[in-house]
């Protein structure tokens, strides 16, 4: 009924041109080139500890056990096969087992998961927060010695990044808090974007206000969800200046999929520039249009959105599951909007108008949201803006904050 | 049965037995008496006294031991019905490992998940 | 051998349709015999298992056209087949599909099926519970479904639907509210069925069926049916405390109220690991059937390949927070949750090896069967293997939540389970239905899976490493994920073709039946007791109750070692086979209770829903049918049967406990 | 030890037992079998509940906790109440068992009111812990414990179902010695019930939520 020899042919010719398949296919697409959230590209000394400590050496175990055992398979197959049974005296030996042998590999496998074991308690401690380094930072013309933490807030569908520069705010206290609702006020509140010193090992205090997210930088470490109630330690670091990818990872809802951040590593000096810029109340507008566009924000942004020296007095919170959205402050200084998922400005340094324009015209249309009347808000709802009041916005908001370095709008454009 | 009485069943009854289900039932020579479970539920009844006494902290404070001693006390009366009113001291082991690997099943994973959330510190 | 003629039901091979008048019920009592009204009502648990193994494989296809949509979605970048929000449903219903709908089902049908079989008993423990089970199953599989058309949508919270985004603030449509009373609604009837089936293998053994001969098939089910019944308790706790959230504004889930999220987490995997070794055990147990078959070797170690199955069961239950490794539940856990996983992989490769033991030195005869259950060895030590990349936690960190684990848990189940049991599927055909499925259109069923499989799931491994979150409705160009996805979702177009070519398979094969030879009792030259019985088997399975002496008892039937330890026929087929022509065995009575009692659930889950009325009269029509259930009589009273006073120990195989039901007031010996 | 001496006893469970003569490979009754099996099921069910109050338990947000109305002497009554009904419903069985159908529905009839009067204390503890401010939706807390004590109230008030489903029988003559297999396998179940509560008594309400 079945011939054995040429299917183990065809078997053979398709493992070979399957496997030259893959090979030619991610040669082609340079595989790590151009992944920006590549699991297999660590750029800080903490992700690379953890790929080399942690990921690789299992990898390795399971591919060589995967050799062997597809070997052994290949070749019992191989040379056990048999087209038919004819006639009774074809039976093999019966062997019903073999004690020494199955005490055997029982013992090779145990030796072997102790191995993996060994493994995972040595890379362990990379990933987890333990240090407590300090590094000096100037804010309000003074100096303080901060420790690098970032308290790191997931909202449907944004990250929010709160900086506490001051020893008024008590971290420890912070943590066993736990309401990520009622935070005390930040040095720096920022969105989409966290920016941190390089060099330094920055510790993150994880939470939600509303679902569970979870942060993820892969070239700088791995994940960590944010569950509401919950602070939860985390770390990051950087080697060199740059614009580390992410992706909210833990399903949160409708847009999951369009959470995402970046990372932006400055030199310490580097970044006590943007400290000291980002740090400042928002910057009054000159020009008419703009003047039209503060209008605007306080008429109808202002329910949502906090915008520093603008509404901080009447600003109580956002119309919002989570009762927050992006702090617009230095909405300028940051290369990424909505959940990091656009551009602010093109490649060539100019404000990215289409995608500004389209998100005030119906940021539903890009996010899918959830804007029921007389439910909680989830996601920007369309305000209904008119082509003038979307102009005099973007005038407004393109002012808020200094433009961000060349080099970061540049490694801001994936596509 | 005659099909179950066979070499691997040596124990199995003869086939009249089966038949003759109800004259068995009747001896419950194996069952204690009443009398007994009554004294049994004395016991029961003194246990509960004596757990409900330790609420009253102001008769006697039982300090430190008092959760010990109240586990300890509830375990006794676990016990007790399980085993003489649940007959499992007098039944097939087998039910009363069936039951156990529920009981000890949900004991390992639950205090496990306690344990996780920290409920013990 | 002596079969008493005085029994009232004749429930031989070909018997006629008898409807006796009932006073205590609605129904008829119905009497077996053919025709759709009998599936209704019918106890036996071949034809439940049928029933189960129909539908399951009717989800199958809908848990696929689900997955289709996905890989459609995913194809390109800023895909826009789907919007978000429906997104989110199909992935989530697929999951849930698959996994309640498709995969327990079907195991449930081997389970039913083979198990009386194999352990030589004439049906299960609780005839009647077993149809409850089913119905209760398809009822509470076509409640959840419903939801699709009058609860808004499907549910949109993933498969293991976390708190807080279940709650009705972050998913207001139903969806959730049938996730949550559908899946208790189907742990009901998993429940129901694994009670049953757990007394059927101790107490319903042949003669001589000691655990320790008992075939790994049955063995691997009772494991599973272990793991269910400790399983289900957990994740109906879990869905209860969603419910009452949801519909009854409890503070379980609400972390302003200072719940934490994490207690869902930690129930739903309690229950959730131990389910994917549901998923994989019954699937463990075919390959152990099959690969001995065509070896023409019994089964390299048996004692280990059992006590692996229990260990991996147990062990199954302490490694649940492997799945909340980035919960932030604190590194002294995570370090402890990580060491308990790793070393599942030791029993687990002992039954790899012991399978590749089995093949040395054999004589393998690829049939279609066989190369699904190498295929299933083969894809499942990936899918394991990968799973052992995940339980080192720090690495998992890189890994959680992206496409690595969606190609790690497709290779376990699919490469694994549904492998595995379509491996069953061709091995058992002709037993269950009395002709082969086509050899030549299974194997081009077996490659276009084989190769689609892997071209769908292979991929994942690289998209997932390269960072793809799983779960995204779309990903930006840019991030290197094109390539890989188009490929995955080429290769998704190639199972559907061999899903396709399954189905050709099945038509085909019945249509030719007529004009190739039957199977026979033993086509495959098998080694359990199903095989010494016709193929259909007959309703009363077995006309004489074997007396078992060993392991392989039909095979020892008939072979036997010669003293230079070479194989010799002792006994031909013929000879050895029972003819299934009993008339007379006494059989428990079909009832249309069970059904009565299924149709009342969903109404209940509907009521609570939308209008508390309709739960009291869904609980009404429960409550009544329960009734009537235990009124009814396991036998009908009609069919005098008195004969047991005329027992005479020569005839009494006939009336073996086959017919005890779950009513004391049956008057069976 | 070999494989056939670890599961040799299940097997061979029947020799102690002359009064469990059914036609089964252990020797044991299918019903009374899958009583016990369920048994071991239900103890996860409880362990899951009782596990989410005691995680709950402090979590008032607030507002009243359910530990903060307790009324131990009022529940020490009831739960006392309910641990008699297990020596009634042992004795019902004892009664069935020889014979006594008259005494054996008495029994029945006792341990079946005896749970009623739990169940009454318990709709009075519930009714009373609201008025105190203690409500289904107040507070993790308090959903926890309804649920927890809601799953045990509808555990028991089933368990009366079945008891008075005996008793009717009984009435009708049906409940025979030969039905006391019946009357054990509802009775497991209540006793399950009872040491639940014991349980539960001393977890929930005695030891003191600090
Ligand atoms: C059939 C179902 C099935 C099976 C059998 C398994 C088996 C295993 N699984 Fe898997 N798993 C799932 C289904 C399954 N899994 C699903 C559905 C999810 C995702 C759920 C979700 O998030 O939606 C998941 C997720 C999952 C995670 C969480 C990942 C995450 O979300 O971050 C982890 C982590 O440890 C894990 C580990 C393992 C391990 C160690 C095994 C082991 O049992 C594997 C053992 C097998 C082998 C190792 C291969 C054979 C052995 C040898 C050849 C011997 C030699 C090997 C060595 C010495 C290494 N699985
Ligand atoms: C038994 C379990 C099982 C099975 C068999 C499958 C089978 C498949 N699954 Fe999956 N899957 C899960 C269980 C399973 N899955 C689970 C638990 C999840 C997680 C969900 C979650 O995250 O919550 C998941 C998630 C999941 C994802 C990730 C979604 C996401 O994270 O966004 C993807 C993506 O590609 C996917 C794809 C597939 C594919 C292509 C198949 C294919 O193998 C399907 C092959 C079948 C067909 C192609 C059907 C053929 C149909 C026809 C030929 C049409 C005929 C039609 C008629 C006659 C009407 N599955
Ligand atoms: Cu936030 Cu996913
Ligand atoms: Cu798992």
């Amino acid at each position: 009924m079945v011939s054995t020899v040429a299917e183990m042919r065809t078997l053979t010719r398709r493992l070979i041109s399957w496997t030259l398949v893959l090979m030619g296919a991610s040669a082609a697409t340079g595989c790590a080139s151009d992944a920006e959230l590549d699991t297999f590209a660590p750029q800080g000394p903490i992700a690379r500890e953890l790929h080399s400590r942690g990921v690789l050496p299992v990898f390795w175990i399971a591919a060589a056990v995967f050799v062997g055992i597809t070997i052994a398979m290949v070749w019992l197959i191989w040379k056990n096969r048999v087209k038919t049974y004819d006639g009774d005296d074809e039976w093999p030996a019966q062997t019903h087992g073999h004690v020494p042998l199955e005490v055997g590999w029982t013992v090779g496998f145990l030796v072997t998961m102790i191995a993996v074991a060994g493994i995972m308690l040595w890379s362990l401690p990379t990933v987890d927060a333990t240090e407590t380094n300090t590094m000096a930072v100037t804010i309000d013309d003074r100096s303080v010695m901060w420790e690098p933490t970032v308290v790191v807030v997931g909202n449907q569908w944004w990250w929010e990044f709160r900086y506490y520069f001051s020893d008024q705010v008590d971290l420890a206290a912070l943590r066993a808090h736990g309401d990520a609702k009622t935070l005390p006020p930040a040095d720096i509140v920022t969105s989409g974007q966290m920016t941190i010193p390089t060099g330094e090992e920055v510790e993150l205090i994880i939470t939600s206000r509303d679902v569970i997210h979870s942060f993820w930088i892969p070239a700088l470490n791995g994940k960590r969800d944010a569950v509401p109630n919950r602070f939860s330690p985390w770390k990051i670091e950087a080697s060199d200046p740059g614009v580390y990818f992410g992706q909210c990872t833990e399903f949160c809802g409708l847009s999951h999929s369009r959470m995402r951040m970046q990372t932006v590593a400055l030199s310490p000096a580097d970044f006590q520039a943007w400290v000291d810029s980002t740090s400042t109340d928002a910057m009054e507008p000159t020009d008419p249009e703009a003047l039209a566009g503060l209008e605007v924000f306080s008429g109808i942004c202002t329910s949502c959105h906090l915008i520093e020296g603008v509404n901080d007095d009447v600003y109580e919170g956002a119309d919002q599951a989570s009762g927050a959205a992006p702090n617009l402050t230095h909405f300028a200084s940051r290369s990424t909007f909505a959940g990091g998922i656009f551009n602010t400005y093109n490649a060539d340094g100019s404000l990215n108008r289409t995608d500004l324009e389209a998100w005030l015209r119906d940021p539903g249309a890009l996010k899918e949201n959830y804007t029921v009347p007389g439910e909680q808000f989830r996601g920007m709802p369309d305000l209904d803006l008119s082509e003038q009041q979307i102009d005099d916005l973007l005038a407004y908001l393109s002012g808020l904050g200094a433009k961000p370095a060349g080099w970061m709008i540049e490694a801001t454009q994936v596509e | 049965m005659s099909d179950t009485a066979t070499s691997e069943h040596p124990e199995h009854s003869e086939p009249e037995a089966a038949e003759h289900h109800d004259e068995h039932h009747g001896e419950g020579h194996a069952h204690p008496s009443d009398w007994a479970y009554v004294k049994i539920a004395v016991v029961l009844a003194a246990i509960t006294a004596l757990e409900v006494f330790t609420y009253f902290e102001s008769v006697v404070d039982w300090g430190v031991a008092l959760v010990p001693s109240l586990i300890f006390m509830m375990v006794v009366k676990f016990y007790l019905v399980a085993t003489w009113f649940m007959h499992l001291r007098f039944d097939s082991k087998l039910f009363g490992r069936m039951f156990t690997a529920g009981l000890v099943l949900a004991a390992g994973v639950y205090l496990v998940t306690l344990t996780v959330f920290e409920f013990w510190v | 051998m002596a079969i008493t003629e005085k029994t009232p039901l004749e429930l031989g091979p070909g018997d006629s349709v008898r409807y006796a008048e009932r006073p205590l019920g609605v129904f008829t009592r119905p009497q077996g015999g053919r025709g759709w009204r009998d599936w209704l009502s019918t106890v036996d648990h071949k034809r439940i298992g049928i029933l189960y193994g129909a539908s399951a494989l009717f989800f199958f296809l809908v848990g696929g056209v689900e997955a289709l949509l996905i890989r459609l979605q995913l194809a390109a970048p800023e895909g826009s087949v789907l919007s978000a929000d429906v997104y989110n449903q199909v992935y989530t219903m697929h999951g849930v599909t698959m996994v309640f709908l498709f995969i327990m089902p079907l195991a449930a049908a081997f389970a039913n099926y083979f198990i009386p079989l194999q352990i030589g008993a004439r049906d299960v423990a609780f005839p009647r519970l077993n149809a409850l089970s089913f119905w209760i199953w398809l009822s509470g599989a076509i409640f959840l479904n419903t939801s699709w058309i009058v609860g808004g949508g499907g549910a949109d919270c993933g498969w293991f639907c976390y708190s807080t985004n279940s709650g009705v603030a972050f998913s207001p449509s139903h969806g959730v509210d049938f996730y949550a009373i559908g899946l208790q609604i189907l742990g009901i009837a998993s429940l129901v069925s694994s009670v049953n089936l757990i007394v059927t293998c101790l107490n319903m053994r042949a003669p001589g069926m000691t655990l320790m001969r008992m075939p790994v098939l049955t063995w691997m089910l009772l494991i599973t049916q272990f793991l269910l019944l400790f399983a289900l308790p957990v994740i109906t706790v879990a869905l209860f405390l969603l419910m009452f959230d949801r519909l009854f504004d409890a503070q379980f889930f609400n972390p302003d109220a200072g719940a934490d999220p994490l207690l869902w987490q930690h129930l739903f995997w309690i229950f959730g690991h131990p389910e994917v070794y549901i998923i994989i055990l019954p699937a463990f147990g075919v390959v152990s059937e099959v690969i001995p078959t065509f070896s023409r070797k019994p089964l390299f170690g048996y004692e280990f390949m059992v006590f692996s199955g229990i260990a991996i069961g147990f062990m199954g239950w302490g490694v649940w927070a492997h799945h909340m490794f980035v919960s932030g539940m604190g590194p002294i856990s995570v370090a402890a949750f990580s060491l308990s996983t790793m070393f599942i992989a030791v029993p687990t490769g002992v039954k790899v090896l012991n399978w590749l033991a089995t093949m040395w030195g054999g004589k393998l005869k690829f049939t279609v069967a066989m190369k699904f259950a190498v295929a299933t060895v083969a894809m499942f030590t990936i899918g394991g293997l990968s799973g052992v990349t995940h339980s080192v936690a720090p690495a998992d960190t890189q890994q959680t939540d992206t496409y690595y684990i969606v190609a790690h848990f497709h290779y376990v189940i699919f490469g694994g389970g549904v492998l595995g049991l379509f491996a069953g599927i061709y091995f058992w055909w002709p037993k269950i239905f009395g002709h082969f499925l086509n050899e030549r259109i299974g194997n081009w069923h077996f490659w276009t899976i084989l190769v689609g499989f892997n071209l769908t799931f292979g991929p994942m491994h690289i998209l997932g490493l390269q960072g793809m979150s799983r779960r995204i409705d779309t990903y930006a160009r840019g991030y290197g994920f094109e390539f890989w996805n188009m490929a995955a979702t080429i290769g998704t177009l190639i199972i559907a073709a061999g899903v396709l070519l399954f189905i050709w398979n099945v038509a085909k094969s019945k249509r030719d039946a007529p004009h190739l030879p039957p199977p026979g009792p033993d086509p495959w030259d098998g080694r359990t007791l199903e095989w010494s019985i016709p193929s259909p088997v007959p309703a009363h399975n077995f006309d004489t109750v074997p007396q078992v002496h060993g392991r392989d008892e039909w095979w020892h039937t008939k072979y036997a070692e010669n003293d230079e330890g070479k194989v010799v026929r002792v006994a031909t087929v013929e000879e050895a086979a029972q003819t299934g022509e009993a008339t007379g065995v006494h059989l428990p009575s079909p009832s249309f209770w069970p059904l009565a009692v299924a149709v009342g659930l969903p109404l209940i889950g509907y009521g609570l829903i939308f209008n508390l009325w309709l739960a009291l009269i869904g609980a009404l029509l429960t409550i009544a049918s329960l009734y009537s259930w235990a009124l009814e009589p396991v036998d009908d009273p009609d069919a005098a049967h008195d004969q047991h006073e005329d027992h005479s120990d020569d005839e009494a195989e006939a009336t073996d406990p086959v017919a005890a039901d779950d009513s004391t007031e049956s008057d069976q010996p | 030890m070999s494989a056939e001496a670890v599961t040799a006893d299940l097997d061979h469970t029947a020799d102690d037992h002359g009064h469990e003569e059914h036609a089964t490979t252990t020797g044991l009754s299918h019903t009374k079998l899958a009583m016990w099996v369920f048994l071991g099921s239900e103890c996860l069910l409880f362990g899951g509940l009782i596990s989410t109050y005691l995680l709950y338990k402090t979590r008032g947000n607030g507002r009243t906790l359910p530990t903060d109305v307790f009324d131990i002497p009022f529940t020490s009554v009831s739960s006392f109440v309910l641990l008699m009904s297990s020596l009634t419903m042992v004795l019902a069985l004892s009664a069935v068992t020889r014979g006594e159908a008259e005494a054996g529905r008495t029994w029945l009839l006792a341990t079946a009111l005896l749970g009623g009067v739990f169940i009454g204390g318990q709709v009075y503890e519930f009714t009373a812990f609201v008025r105190e401010g203690v409500a289904f939706t107040t507070n993790p807390a308090s959903s926890a414990f309804f649920t927890l004590t809601g799953f045990h109230g509808v555990h028991v008030s089933l368990g009366i179902v079945m008891l008075m489903s005996l008793f009717v029988a009984s009435l009708k003559g049906k409940l025979t010695q030969r039905n006391a297999e019946t009357v054990e396998i509802v009775g497991l179940y209540w006793h399950f019930v009872d040491i639940v509560w014991i349980f539960i008594f001393t977890v929930i309400y005695l030891i003191p939520a600090d």
